[in-house]
């Protein structure tokens, strides 16, 4: 059976290292934090200038002073500490958030990353903090459907979308597989109600398993 | 030189016809709403507004952009569910737009605050957003020369600033805040409150007098 | 990643032969002695020491160069009153020496931890210091181009720090502790004392954790 | 008369604007700060980190995390504010500081600033923030005798010494007379002690009356 997207954010939580610092992405990635235990210790970050962010809250609960980069109300936890937004983007420039979880349109089987513009001519871009944290987290994981409502795949040779990052994405969790990708190519880690060979089949990139 | 303190509407005569004003906030979270509402009624325009966002709903910048002030925004996201204001000028060729990633954002006007005369910064490197940048490539990295962004004058919101000009912020309101206080020649603060001087715990002032030009006091 | 608690001489274990390992402090204030006696005692040679002066009286960074461990120095200011260490070795020609403006010294740091490539400085143009390196006129002003400066460790003295390793200085001992935090691989930080996680004021939070790997703490 | 190191001291501290933020450099200029009258609210910077700073206090008060770039222990005055070496020196070259003062061993007519190394072959060089200083404040001023012992004028055609920053400084105090510098050149504003001719005859720099 392939993965609800419950059963993916639990994924991907309990792939996060134990007490490492870690974005969030707005939209799906954002949900992994429900599932992250409060022992393992992992510190949340939030671009708009925060470290040790907690929950997101209903709106009757909301202090808008405190919000997450969705701009959504969330709590502040013990040993949390805020900063400017040119600390924030050089906390995640230097490199030193371990993972980066983003959402996407594209990533390629080099581990670019398209994510901010489909590239329709008549979109309004918006960016935010997509690149900064594509060129700043020690590993940027990207948690994404496989393949479009139109059936096209995600995972592509090269991304037609604009681009956010080169090179950047270390690994892709989707509802029917997760792929590392690094010097090796693309590599399946677990497939979920799909085979190998199904999968390999509908991608038109080169796997090879784990 | 010393911190004035005085209204809304005097601390926005500040603002010229042409002018780039640096806005503070995140959505909502310190954002001046009021000094922009005086900003609008101040009537300055041609304004290039440098802010993460390009307003939203009817009211603050929006209501500003709406008013035909702006000539031109730099930002890092102008497009959300409520930012129909500009949507529309935009659509309409009304308006010009600069997308800058936000980090890029913040480190040009912090290198602007800063004196730094320009820096190579690895973010959106081989996107479109640097295209027709000068790259380079440094210890098998590449890299983009970003230039700094100056104002001319920035309106922030704050805390509590002491009657000096020392200011501290509240939580994540206070993002954009310190580092457009330094790259302005006029900082304007709106805060809830001023304080007495001696007041704050000099080890806990986020920016320092030095950056403020005027305080505004607006309770909340 | 989390931060570990441990004794000085455990701490220091993670500088190796040939490290370039920043030293927090100015003059006295910030400098984290007691860590650089268990670095002595630990033995690492062929090191880079990046600080502001190059040691003071006999203890400290002095007793370290005496030990005959620094290839280099880079600092702002080796000559003092009582830096008759490194003076005599200076002059012997057993050291090197790089002499870095104060303010290029801490920007260079700060690009190291920001992920900055390289940033064009106006400091120095045109002086002897600058000899040699790029240079761009930018509106008019001479820059210098300037690149980061990166520890492997740095061994900074803070005021307090939680269990987590968010950190508080004290006065104008912050100095570079701060920046050095951010500019190498691993930081180890000196803290009068460690408190329970929640027990510091999240506003007033100078080194967030994410910056600190290991504490040690030396009740003053 | 020519003017004595306090009436100097005096003489600067008089001519600094009310409310400015100022650094005093190490060595005479940090006597200044003796004769700034408190409702002046002029504000001191010191490079390690701190405005607000008050007076230098003997060994026996002393609080050595509480030090100017002198190193001396110092007092900290209401509405301080403490900050890392990096912040400090964004405010100094951002241009922020409204007058520095400095010693200096030369000073050019162009404004060209000497005064951290003599250039001698065995000087162990030690720059300190002295170079960032003469860039960064909006006014330069040097306050030094306007001759060597040895009788050799300091204020010169061009700097023999190593520079530390060129066409930075705005004005020269000295115990004989006190000079503008700019687009005009270099213009005698006060003598003491002394005529303007003969102050002329024993320059090589060409003088003009402010």
């Amino acid at each position: 059976m392939s993965l609800d997207k419950e059963e993916l954010a639990r994924l991907v939580a309990g792939d996060i290292p134990p007490g490492a610092y870690v974005n969030l992405g707005i939209g799906q990635p954002t949900t992994i934090a429900r599932f992250l235990e409060p022992e393992s210790c992992v510190v949340l970050h939030t671009e708009n200038g925060m470290l040790g962010m907690g929950d997101v809250v209903p709106a009757d609960e909301a202090d808008w002073d405190l919000t997450n980069a969705g701009k959504q109300p969330v709590t502040e936890l013990p040993g949390a500490a805020y900063f400017h937004h040119a600390d924030s983007f050089a906390m995640m420039r230097g490199g030193h958030l371990d993972v980066c979880v983003m959402g996407a349109f594209q990533v390629s089987a080099a581990g670019d990353l398209a994510n901010w513009h489909t590239g329709a001519p008549d979109a309004i871009p918006a960016v935010g903090g997509a690149m900064d944290l594509a060129v700043g987290a020690k590993e940027v994981w990207v948690m994404m459907t496989l393949f479009t409502k139109q059936g096209q795949a995600k995972l592509v040779p090269e991304c037609t979308y604009p681009l956010t990052g080169k090179a950047c994405v270390t690994r892709v969790y989707t509802e029917l597989a997760t792929f590392h990708l690094g010097p090796s190519g693309v590599q399946v880690a677990q497939t979920f109600g799909i085979t190998f060979d199904e999968l390999a089949s509908r991608l038109d990139v080169p796997l090879s398993k784990v | 030189m010393r911190t004035t303190i005085t209204d809304a509407r005097e601390a926005v005569a500040a603002v010229k016809d042409g002018d780039t004003v640096l806005v503070g906030g995140f959505g909502m979270a310190g954002m001046p709403v009021e000094l922009i509402d005086a900003l609008i009624e101040h009537g300055a325009g041609d304004l290039t507004i440098v802010s993460n966002n390009a307003g939203n709903g009817d009211t603050g910048l929006a209501a500003l952009l709406a008013a035909g002030r702006v000539r031109k925004m730099i930002c890092s996201f102008p497009r959300q569910t409520d930012s129909w204001v500009f949507d529309g000028l935009y659509r309409a060729g009304k308006i010009e737009l600069e997308v800058v990633p936000q980090g890029n954002l913040a480190e040009r006007m912090r290198a602007a605050g800063a004196g730094i005369g320009a820096f190579f910064c690895p973010t959106g490197a081989g996107t479109m957003l640097t295209e027709g940048k000068e790259t380079r490539v440094i210890d098998g990295r590449e890299y983009v020369l970003e230039y700094p962004i100056h104002g001319d004058v920035a309106l922030i919101r704050a805390h509590v600033a002491d009657r000096l000009g020392n200011l501290v912020y509240r939580k994540t309101a206070r993002n954009f805040g310190p580092v457009m206080a330094t790259a302005a020649t006029v900082t304007v603060a709106q805060v809830s409150s001023i304080v007495e001087i001696g007041s704050l715990d000099p080890e806990c002032v986020v920016t320092p007098s030095i950056y403020v030009n005027t305080l505004v006091e607006v309770p909340r």
